[in-house]
């Protein structure tokens, strides 16, 4: 079935603080030739990406222009980032998508592209640069803020004190930083207390060892929250120690774990960004941009918190791949 | 260089003797630990508890089986730069292994639990047998032996999983490897000693244990003295990896998922603490008991840190500095050795 | 030295210590040492293995720093903090263990830590010129351009002479610098040194070969344990007095006298062998149980290399290796030890031993799979420890720490580190390449003994060696190479020095 | 080992002669880097453009110019595991140093360059101090010194920044440094031939350039012969760093923004450079012109990958099977040097 109509937000200008509407989402039917599409994303090792990459890629077939998606192998490797998407262009791209490492890293890179008149697309990530011709994202910090709401709502002020275990990801990326705003902006005057904040790469093995450090370290927690897989991490050691019931666990995005997590009750709740429709979104901005039809500039799906109550009437497929997806490199 | 500096107070030297003396029997490490022991439980009331400490061990456990197999290839000489790999390789290869087999026969767990095991641990000694190989018989240097074979090994990995974890393994083997624990004692923690006396019995007590130190020691003279020199490193490798991939295997318990992600940081940890427990990177030198207690020191750094509250910027520097501090304090107990060893 | 000494212009004193002490960690290498040298003069330092001879050397060359004592250079009290300010003196030093880089070229090496600068870079042609002139000077035939890690132990023997060699020279310290050196060289050497003693260069020469001592020494200072013994004439000093200065006890000859049985049968049997590097041509020889036999030949000759190849080192293009009559070309050093067949090298360094392991590790190695080293599946430590101390002994091993690492003994001790592999298990046929390199007299006379003890047992020997006494007085039969061939056969009275000598150059004479 | 093989057949080897002739003088390398070319000219039309080719060379520039230091270290015999920290340091440093200026006298664009240049260089060369002084008077070893240091460095550049990129540089640094470029050629380009000569006339036109050599073939000798091991060493890391904080500085004048989290993987990548160039791990060999091919050469391949289309998880299991394979054919290049030294 289609995924569209699909409810967004609407920004009047790049900024994220521009004046937004709320409004549904429609793409185009086909496409008139099949463009030449460039996607180029931090790294595909983990379900997010791995999301982003099932929206673009379906996207592209739907539409009927090709895709090439490449990867630059994490989030220390900006310059590899930029040298593949340079690669992209020589390739022959007709336009580009970037999953951003940097938020300004890649502003020269994003000049020089537009100076040959290819449209650059910027999608989940963000960048600073002006030049950008659309934006298909959510802001990572209102996704902290979700979290940081979710929890505040639980614990108004006033209500007994909460402690809270902050595991906002690996120190000094971007998207860590903005979640790690938003959701001490939340918490603000609510009765939530953050004890303390580790940051960590996000491999699970990481993620486990902070864990279990903090247990040891404050006896007496209230909640684990963190990344997806902070959460993921979490759920088999807190049931391991029999503090399923005593500590919960809250993610500031989504993952298959973290809806396995939800569904199965060891997951308090997690916002969702709809991965896959950034993605989707991304790719009908640079079409539409390359045929000269109306686009808007900056478009991102609504955000809802995922809940156990609200988890049965919630469609994974606008955020997570389908079980069993293989990522996709080139569509044709 | 050194020689000269050791002589310079014969007096001094004859005079704090006996503090030296332990000093140099048991090597810089017990006292670090001792150190470290005493600070975080000054800086921290949760450090000292059994509780924690047990954690401890089980959190060291996983460097600490990757550093027994780095261990060998630092004997011989090499490195293993692939160990990371390795891990990541039988965590996923085993869970997918296990997970289908679960699925095939829900309801026989230990058939399961053990094709998985089998088939990860074979999967990540196969990268062994390739570093063997390029090391052994064609003289690759097993620094771009194992580089490679690293990002080759990961490739398969992430090629397998897509990079997302692998799910469906039964609950028992987290709960039984993972989590479970014996007398009080992790499960982990058992595994890691049976496979640190094996080796240690290997080591110590056969021929061939004798050969890794040889031809890390002076590969000519070993094969002129009837060393299989190519076996012996050909074997390095596969033990090495090994090792890893049992690590792998128990962390993919723990994790209760199949990882592409893990293990990244093992390489350079493990081949950390097998230098800090003295082991020599030009070959030849190095006892298992110190590697044992490098990974130790090293998780309970960390752990320690953690507990006390030291931001996490802080801690990466105390940590890099501890090692050089460490590896320096060592020089001096080295230079003791010589003038102790009778 | 002797002949150019001329009595009537008086020799005055060039280098002296005072009160020289060196603590090594450990062991007192030099205990307070008063040393002189006179101008002109070529001054033996004589001693066991351990005594202490390159320990004075290394600091009067300035490699090395001195816990207590003086150096004084005509009269004025010097310090040395490197080589570099010895050399800066007029002082410099070929020592026992190599100072050359292998992977740089004889050039390079000649000019290390001096190199001929214009204008601040490095002046390659000059450097390329300087070398060739020394090199000839010297009569060394090695080309400046060659890598020092494809010479021999004896080519690079000759590198670091030339290293040392230079004009402004003041004094000369050579520690055991014919040790891998053939006749030829030597020669060469001695009367290079005539030259350098007549422009009034003082040499200290350490040694351990009698006769060299009375061909150049005027002086002789005995070493014993560190300490100063005794500073007799070279000349008029016996033979057994130095050995009784030298050990504090009397030993009898050096050369064990040769009543050998008859042979046995024929143990190894090598037909038409040529080595795949080239360095051999159809050799063909037989060694027989009970027999000692020579190889003799210039640097080079390809003496060790044929032995390397019937051991399985070297690759064998053509001919066949017959060992106890069955056929062993291109087996492995493991199946030929086990079959009863040691081939123990020449450079104990770099082929010999773990120089950081411990001397009961480096004895036991070759026979940890047997009794008493081990039960074939585990370890006897106990035993290792036992057999190997036995050894120890036997060899008299200075100091007697067998878990002391090999690093710490010096040259001579850590030779008989290495031959003690003979004895730890039953051989047929043992190849010693160089075995008393670098190894006092009383050491000799012991390692000579049980060579030929192994002989008398029924052992074959085959004897590599550049030191013709060697040659000479210990083996039954020789082998002469030349140019990768085998020149002669020579036995019985044939065995003399003159015959020997001739079939090393027969070809270059014609 | 390698004896054995190098002389099967003398034979052949007078016959195909001519070719190994070529093959010996000039190295594996340049064959790689021709059938590299020809591969991907097949594989993509839009490979053999010279647009790409600037490109690729203009992408190479940073891993070469972080390569050139590595080499001095591998000559010496370590190997410097900090450099992708130094890159890091100095960026961030440098970036805001150059922001502070910028915003201090705003009409002054070229001060502020040059103090940003300046305090970055100086920053990342610190670390290469530390570096040098563990290792030469230490007597550390160069692996843990340098991960140490990687850890420590590391720590602080996150520290400095909070982990959030520095921003505030005048334009003209980026257009210039990052994007600018002369006669068709970019600026980096010009920067790494720069640096490249420099370093080729001090290693084989001075004393000192020999020095690096000597002590990596065999420190004892060399300080026997009267070179000054220790200050050769320490010089080694200082340099190495120098170069690695250039190659930073570089980076940010692309990226147009100190980061904290870049050239994570230059370590291991300048490394890989070098072996393929046929530098020594064990010190004492390696030739410079390599090294800078041997950069090329990965560029080459990663770029050459992308625009074939190749997909990414394939390309690391590529890149690793290629490092393997070129080394082993290096190998086998070296065993004819041997045949054919007389
Ligand atoms: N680096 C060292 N560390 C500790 N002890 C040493 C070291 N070098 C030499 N020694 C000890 O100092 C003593 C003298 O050694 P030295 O090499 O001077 O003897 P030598 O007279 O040259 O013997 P040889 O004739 O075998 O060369 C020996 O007991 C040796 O074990
Ligand atoms: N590693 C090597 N590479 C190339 N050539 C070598 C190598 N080792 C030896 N050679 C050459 O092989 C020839 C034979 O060397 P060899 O070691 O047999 O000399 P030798 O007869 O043993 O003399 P000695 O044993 O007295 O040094 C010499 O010309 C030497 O230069
Ligand atoms: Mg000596
Ligand atoms: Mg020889």
């Amino acid at each position: 079935q289609e995924w569209f109509p699909f409810p967004v937000e609407v920004w009047e200008t790049m900024a994220m603080d521009s004046a937004r509407t709320k409004m549904d989402y429609e793409p185009l039917e086909k496409a008139s030739k099949a463009w030449d599409i460039c996607v180029s994303f931090p790294h595909m090792k983990d379900a997010y990406w791995l999301g982003v990459d099932y929206g673009v890629t379906e996207e592209a077939k739907r539409l009927g222009v090709k895709a090439n998606v490449v990867e630059a192998g994490g989030y220390t490797e900006l310059n590899t980032q930029i040298s593949q998407i340079e690669d992209c262009v020589s390739a022959g791209a007709d336009a580009v998508i970037i999953g951003a490492i940097s938020f300004d890293g890649l502003n020269n890179l994003v000049g020089e592209i537009r100076s040959k008149d290819i449209p650059v697309i910027d999608v989940i990530n963000g960048m600073s640069s002006e030049e950008l011709s659309a934006k298909s994202l959510v802001s990572f910090g209102e996704m902290g803020a979700k979290a940081g709401e979710f929890l505040a709502a639980e614990h108004p002020s006033g209500g007994e004190a909460a402690k809270v275990a902050w595991f906002p990801g690996p120190a000094g990326a971007g998207w860590v930083e903005a979640g790690n705003t938003g959701f001490a902006g939340a918490i603000e005057g609510s009765a939530v207390e953050v004890v303390d904040t580790k940051y960590g790469d996000t491999g699970k093995e990481a993620q486990s060892k902070l864990i279990e450090d903090t247990l040891e370290a404050y006896p007496d927690l209230d909640y684990i929250v963190g990344t997806a897989v902070t959460a993921e991490a979490a759920v088999p050691i807190l049931r391991s120690r029999g503090l399923t019931d005593q500590i919960k666990v809250v993610a500031y995005y989504f993952t298959p774990g973290v809806a396995q997590g939800i569904s199965r009750g060891q997951i308090l709740a997690a916002p969702t960004d709809s991965t896959v429709i950034q993605g989707r979104i991304a790719v009908d901005q640079a079409v539409r941009i390359l045929e000269g039809k109306d686009f808007m500039m900056h478009v991102g799906p609504e955000l809802q918190v995922v809940t156990q109550e609200n988890y049965k009437d919630f469609d994974p497929t606008s955020t997570l791949a389908p079980d069993g997806f293989r990522p996709v490199f080139s569509v044709e | 260089m050194t020689a000269d500096k050791t002589t310079t107070a014969p007096a001094a030297a004859a005079s704090g003797d006996f503090v030296k003396r332990i000093f140099v029997r048991v090597g810089i490490l017990p006292f670090l630990l001792l150190i470290a022991l005493i600070v975080f439980t000054l800086m921290s009331d949760n450090f000292l508890t059994a509780r924690n400490l047990m954690n401890v061990l089980r959190q060291s456990v996983y460097l600490m089986i990757v550093s027994l197999g780095q261990m060998l290839a630092l004997l011989t000489g090499g490195f293993d730069l692939s160990v990371g790999t390795v891990v990541a390789l039988s965590s996923v290869v085993g869970a997918m292994a296990m997970a289908a087999t679960a699925v095939a026969m829900p309801d026989m767990v230990w058939l399961a639990i053990t094709v998985g095991c089998l088939a990860g641990i074979a999967a990540g000694s196969m990268i062994g047998v390739v570093n063997g190989a390029g090391v052994a018989f064609f003289g690759v240097s097993p620094f771009m032996m194992s580089l490679g074979m690293t990002s080759v090994g990961f490739g398969v990995a992430l090629f397998l999983t897509g990079g997302v974890p692998v799910y469906g393994m039964p609950v028992a083997f987290g709960d039984i490897f993972g989590f479970g624990s014996m007398f009080g004692v992790p499960v982990p923690v058992y595994v890691a000693a049976l496979l640190a006396i094996g080796l240690y019995i290997f080591l110590y007590w056969t021929p061939q244990g004798r050969y890794f130190y040889a031809v890390g020691g002076n590969v000519k003279a070993a094969s002129l003295s009837g060393v299989n020199t190519t076996g012996t490193l050909f074997i390095t490798y596969v033990l090495c990896s090994f090792f890893a991939a049992v690590s792998g295997m128990l962390l993919t318990a723990r994790l209760d998922t199949g990882e592409a992600n893990i293990g990244a940081s093992m390489p350079l940890e493990s081949i950390a603490a097998c230098v800090i427990a003295g082991v020599s990177l030009r070959g030849g030198v190095g006892r298992l008991e110190n590697v044992v207690l490098g990974a130790l020191f090293i998780g309970l750094v960390q752990n320690g840190m953690n507990l006390a509250r030291i931001e996490s910027y802080l801690q990466t520097v105390v940590l890099g500095a501890l090692l050089i501090l460490a590896v320096i304090a060592d020089q001096i107990r080295l230079r003791y050795v010589a003038s102790l060893k009778d | 030295m002797r002949q150019s000494e001329d009595q009537a212009t008086k020799a005055d004193l060039l280098l002296a210590t005072h009160g020289m002490s060196k603590q090594y960690p450990g062991v007192l290498a030099l205990d307070n040492v008063d040393f002189d040298l006179m101008t002109g003069e070529v001054h033996v330092l004589f001693g066991e293995n351990g005594a202490g001879k390159s320990t004075l050397i290394s600091i009067l060359a300035g490699a090395n720093h001195p816990s207590a004592g003086q150096i004084l250079l005509r009269g004025k009290p010097v310090t040395f903090s490197s080589v570099h300010e010895a050399r800066a003196h007029g002082i410099s030093a070929v020592f026992q263990e190599f100072s050359l880089i292998p992977q740089m070229t004889v050039e390079e090496n000649l000019f290390l830590g001096a190199e001929p600068r214009r204008g601040g870079f490095v002046d390659k042609a000059a450097i390329r010129r300087e070398a060739r002139k020394i090199l000839d000077e010297l009569g060394f035939n090695l080309q400046p351009h060659q890598r020092i890690d494809h010479l021999t132990r004896a080519e690079q023997q000759m590198v670091e002479i030339a290293k040392a060699f230079r004009s402004d020279l003041s004094v000369l310290i050579l520690d055991e610098p014919t040790a891998s050196l053939t006749n030829h060289e030597t020669d060469h050497l001695f009367e290079l040194i005539g030259e350098l003693t007549a422009r009034g260069v003082g040499i200290i020469y350490i040694t351990h070969r009698m006769a060299e001592i009375r061909r150049i020494g005027d002086r002789i200072t005995v070493l014993r344990d560190g300490r100063y013994i005794d500073t007799v004439d070279a000349q008029t000093a016996s033979e057994d007095d130095l050995v009784g200065l030298m050990t504090g006890r009397v030993v009898g000859g050096i050369f064990p006298d040769l009543d050998l049985p008859d042979p046995g049968e024929t143990v190894l049997d090598v037909d038409n062998v040529s080595v795949a590097d080239g360095s051999v041509t159809d050799a063909t020889l037989h060694v027989k149980r009970g027999e000692i036999i020579g190889m003799a030949g210039l640097v080079g000759s390809g003496k060790s290399e044929l032995m390397q190849a019937c051991f399985g080192t070297l690759p064998i293009s053509s001919g066949a290796v017959r060992f106890k009559n069955a056929d062993v070309t291109g087996h492995k050093p493991r199946r030929n030890i086990r079959a009863g067949f040691l081939y123990l090298p020449a450079d104990r360094r770099s082929e010999g031993l773990m120089m950081m392991r411990s001397i009961r590790e480096n004895v036991a190695l070759a026979s940890l799979d047997i009794a008493p080293f081990s039960n074939g599946v585990f370890l006897n430590a106990g035993g290792e420890r036992q057999a190997v101390t036995a050894l120890a002994e036997r060899l008299n091993l200075s100091p007697p720490r067998i878990e002391r690492a090999v690093d710490h003994f010096s040259g001579g001790n850590q030779q008989k580190a290495m031959l003690a592999r003979a004895l730890t298990r039953h051989y047929d046929l043992i190849v010693f390449d160089e075995p008393t390199v670098g190894v006092d007299v009383g050491t000799r006379a012991s390692i000579y003994r049980f060579i030929v003890e192994l002989a008398r047992a029924g052992t074959a020997i085959v004897l590599i060696s550049s030191d013709l006494p060697e040659i000479l007085h210990l083996t039954t039969r020789a082998y002469v190479f030349y140019r990768g061939r085998i020149q002669a056969e020579v036995a019985g009275e044939q065995l003399t020095e003159q015959n020997v000598l001739s079939h090393f150059f027969e070809r270059e004479a014609a």
